[in-house]
């Protein structure tokens, strides 16, 4: 086991995946500049710093994907993605399937968002839903330094496109990572770093750790609240929140990014619908507002779902007399 | 007529080209899927195509059939992928905007205007980091409309400044979709944009298969030798309108019919015929081969099945 | 009383509101072209063809629409909008917030999308959900001549970015439409075309017919079906669905877009949130797949769920027993 | 010292840009929020800004105080938007990257890097179209970088074939964030770029803000008499790095000593100097009025509250 931050645990996955696998490549806006070291040890011609051009980085991640290149790219913040949306959803999320299948797409998109660095809602949009959204195109947001090492290297892996976010207020953040070097992470599987019986909180992202702490702020109520970390948005683990949805009978489902048809309505929906004949109460749903993030610091964390209003959602939900009861 | 030559394989594909589409045409007029075509710019197509060899790569969009058939595609598959039937080329799921054939290197079509341009220089980055077969180059194949899309800038700076083996082959056909480009660009717009970027420009009469030919060729041996990128306008006209089918009446005819008289066709076949190299007896019995492979690809495309609703989302994960 | 398609309808509201206001812009690949007669109407100025560039076509909205004039531009195809998307989703949905409101951005971008060109995904796409989940913009898709003309009068008027969808398989379908000028219909209000006492069908442009459809077969079965028409996707009529599931107790989302994080799944969510306590039964989504459209015409046609799927559907639930009972 | 004059008042502008933006530098060091300072570039404000008057228009983008100071924005209400507090031009909701003030006419900043150019022709459209004040023109700020993306062809482009009245700034300041823009386009790019659009083009030293000043006001002039974009190309340095705090360790410390030595403020002193108007006293007047100004905005922006979480979800929608 070793200790480094979320950003760490990203370069190290890459690293990896570019000693194991000569045609992955990392492009972006500055990569070759703030990793010098990965030009000297992969090459310029790996590891190269881009125009600042988000539509071409990325379509050109998607023509070299189809290629025989295993190109990463670092698109900076995910605002900016909506450059490169053209060639993420129409390119490299629909023409495997209008051409048949004659082609695959294995390439990752970075980017980082989130409330954590200030500067407000034109490098802070929790847009990851909107990939969600779209048919071909696989979406990950990993909660810890660990699961974004071994979730990254599967991504590289992965035969399809993944749009990788990182949650900004998560990158400097140290935790425990193992130490083997092949720790991949199979994408589409929920972790449940705490498990419990009375209900079930669903989260990504940093609000994985506000769940964790409201949980433990829950135990002192006698409410033993269980915690699943989607990990990745799509494929989403259903099994993984139906299980423990059987085993809780109530649901709450917290997000940082707005409410409106986020991950979060997708995850209300499916208990609604496979997950009726468990539910012993309403879902509720903790998410962000509906408005761009401000630039204010203390604005901007305030969009963040806290603790405390888990523990009085979660409290409001036990105490909802069970219908089926 | 026994004999054979570059010049008169050009008319040959190019009569392919034209006999494919207008058989398209017929189609549609009893009730099978529009289609963009190509017709009056049947020499963009066969002059850059056959400047390339086997090692290279093709990206087209929506107004590709030229480009596939001058490739080699077969007219068979080619039609079954417009009726949408499981032996076109993507297996009936593209239709006639966003044919790929792989194994032909024509890879990546889009009907999104400047989708080439966004995923050529990615293929052309492969080719050069040897992902491709040695010493191939990429040829991307767009509109004077897409030139107008912030990705053609985007593209040609990357591909000069990553020095990607690249050929940029404008097919300006005077038209975008129902704008006339002259709405949108002044009148030497795309080259003067291209030369700002530095690399290598040829404007050159899309309407001459034979002077297309040259200028891709000398294009394509300059990026073999430099690796570098290059840029080929070639100025040209889209006889029969946007999309089938397309009454044109927003089309000044004066303009229209000045291009008809320069018909490329006509005047590969006047070429040959004025250096004695080709007479009626020749040009009808091109035609007639021509017509019968037509025939025999709408035969085998109508005779392909439709793929069933169960295959809806089969081949969009890999 | 008129009957006109909803193209038509499309039009006379642009001709009504051009009329009315002479700030209002038309601009778009083609417009003056399509539409001469609105040229020699309103002038050269304000009826305008663009160069082929999205991007600039929006932004220039977006800073026209600052700026004292309304513009409306014809995006085309739903998915060119991935080109207009920085200007649509960090320009015209957060620089009112991020200047502290010191601008308004009212304006109209037009998209048809859905079945009934048989053209592939790159002109087929509902990513009408993406914008919804955005904020700063709204959201609107009728499903009838007369709703286009009314809500489309709305949109222009409206002081903020409206995003307006126009279903393709609608486009040619006429419909009668009051002849009164200023039909004007508010936003955010859901219409319901058919009401009925054991299920809800929630749904939005064309698959509003379909549920009709399906709830006129249902007769014959004895089950009296209510149609929601929401009409406005952003901002949604939460209270018609709610009101709706209140006397039904029942719900099936009907939805041609992919189902993941789409608005069937906000729908759904809001069920099982707020109306929990009416839900009688398990909330069933009917979406397109997570495929993009393919170019085959009977294959895009099975994308958009049928009558047939809805009535089994409804067949299913209703034979659920009330939990609650 | 009683004289004043256009020069001296363009000192004391870059002087009051410079104090402002190393009062932020400070203020960072003791915890505020980071911000991308102008320092070296305080000509091309300057100089520009002056050169247009109250019925025009400014968009510009993450690196903006000096634009904003060169209109007559209060540095005391700047100080407060860059610490978030309620009297900043934006409540305290933009924070240091999109400032604009509609009062002052500069309208719409956006930090998506090219955000400026994809509206700047919609702003300059409505004042073509009568909106705006008779006779007004729009001027967009951008970078370097900002000419790499898509939308600055696009614009460009528009405005040439729309004949909008609007300045393209193009402040090439050599950098793009971490990235020299010699890695990512030729020397002369910028400039070949916008001349392939057919526009008047201008390259000038950025760091004369007599120059600037000078070929700003013949651009204006231009666009005011025939009505069309010109495009302003100044040539400059980033001093102090990207976004507070930024150790520049990937700077080529020659290139940055060059440009040091080159540093528009002193270059203005030492011509007013040479000219014989202006002496030490002089200009420690100067700098003493500037510092008591950033100091009484200092204590302004500091008094001013921060605005509260329930104001969070105001100003989404009108
Ligand atoms: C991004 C995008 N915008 C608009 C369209 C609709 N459209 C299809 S082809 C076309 C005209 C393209 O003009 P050009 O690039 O000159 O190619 P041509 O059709 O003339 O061959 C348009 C506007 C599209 N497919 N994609
Ligand atoms: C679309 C987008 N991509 C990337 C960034 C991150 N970023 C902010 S400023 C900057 C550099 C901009 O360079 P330039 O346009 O030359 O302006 P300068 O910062 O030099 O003034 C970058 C890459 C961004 N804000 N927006
Ligand atoms: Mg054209
Ligand atoms: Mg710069």
């Amino acid at each position: 086991m070793s200790t480094m931050t979320l950003e760490q645990a990203v370069q190290l996955a890459l690293r990896e995946e570019m000693g194991r696998d000569a045609s992955v490549l990392y492009m972006g806006e500055g990569v070759a500049t703030k990793h010098a070291d990965m030009v000297a040890d992969f090459g310029a011609d790996r590891v190269r710093n881009t125009p600042l051009a988000e539509a071409i980085i990325a379509g050109t991640a998607v023509g070299a994907a189809a290629s025989g290149l295993r190109p990463v790219i670092d698109l900076l913040f995910a605002p900016f993605m909506t450059y490169a949306m053209d060639a993420l959803v129409n390119s490299a999320g629909k023409l495997r399937y209008l051409s048949g299948g004659q082609f695959s797409f294995p390439l990752v998109a970075l980017g980082m968002t989130g409330a954590g660095w200030g500067v407000g809602g034109q490098h802070n949009h929790n847009l990851e839903a909107m990939f969600v959204h779209a048919p071909g195109l696989k979406v990950v947001m990993p909660a810890t330094p660990a699961d974004a090492r071994g979730l990254l290297k599967a991504a590289i892996r992965d035969a399809n496109p993944v749009l990788f976010f990182l949650d900004i207020g998560l990158l400097h953040q140290p935790g425990p990572v193992p130490d083997a070097v092949d720790q991949v992470l199979p994408l589409g599987e929920a972790a449940v770093p705490r498990s419990g019986r009375d209900v079930t909180l669903v989260s990504y992202g940093k609000t994985v750790a506000v769940c964790l702490e409201a949980a433990a702020g829950l135990q002192a109520d006698g409410i033993d609240a269980e915690v699943v970390d989607l990990r990745t948005l799509k494929p989403l683990d259903e099994a993984a929140v139906l299980r423990s949805l059987a085993k809780t009978g109530r649901l709450v489902v917290v997000q940082e990014a707005s409410g409106l048809c986020g991950v979060a309505a997708e995850i209300a929906a499916l208990a609604a619908g496979r997950g009726f004949p468990f539910l012993q109460a309403p879902v509720a749903r903790l998410t962000g507002p509906d408005a761009p993030a401000p630039g204010n610091w203390a604005l901007e964390q305030a969009m963040v779902p806290s603790a405390q209003r888990v523990m009085e959602q979660v409290r409001a939900l036990v105490g909802t007399p069970a219908l089926a009861a | 007529m026994a004999e054979t030559s570059p010049e008169l394989a050009r008319l040959e594909g190019m009569l392919l080209i034209r006999a494919y589409e207008e058989q398209l045409v017929a189609l549609h007029r009893d009730g099978a899927p529009g289609t963009c075509t190509s017709v009056g710019q049947e020499a963009c197509a066969v002059g850059v195509v056959q400047a390339l060899d086997g090692r290279d790569r093709i990206l087209t969009n929506h107004r590709s059939g030229g480009h596939l058939l001058a490739r080699g595609a077969d007219p068979g598959r080619l039609i079954a992928e417009v009726l949408g039937r499981v032996d076109g080329y993507c297996g009936g799921r593209s239709g006639s905007l966003h044919i790929s054939a792989a194994e032909l290197g024509v890879v990546l079509t889009s009907t999104i205007v400047g989708g080439e341009l966004s995923m050529a220089p990615g293929v052309a980055l492969a080719q050069k980091m040897g992902r491709g077969e040695p010493g191939g180059i990429v040829a991307v194949f767009f509109g004077d409309g897409a030139a107008c899309e912030g990705v053609f800038h985007e593209a040609l700076n990357l591909a000069v400044h990553w020095r990607l083996p690249l050929l940029f082959v404008c097919e300006n056909n005077q038209w975008q979709a129902y704008v006339h480009r002259l709405e949108t660009m002044s009148d030497r717009a795309i080259s003067a944009w291209a030369e700002g970027h530095g690399l290598p420009v040829r404007v050159v009469d899309g309407n001459d298969v034979e002077a297309v030919h040259g200028a891709a060729a000398d294009l394509v041996a300059g990026i073999r030798a430099q690796g570098g990128p290059a840029f080929l306008e070639l100025s040209t006209y889209r006889q029969r309108g946007h999309f089938e089918p397309d009454d044109q009446a927003y089309v000044d005819p004066a303009e229209c019919q000045a291009w008809l008289a320069r018909d490329p066709i006509r005047r590969q076949a006047e070429r040959l015929r004025a250096a004695g190299r080709l007479d009626a007896a020749g040009l009808a019995a091109l035609e007639a081969r021509v017509a019968a492979r037509i025939a025999a690809a709408l035969a085998f495309a109508q005779a392909s099945p439709m793929p069933g609703p169960d295959t809806l989302d089969r081949h969009v994960y890999a």
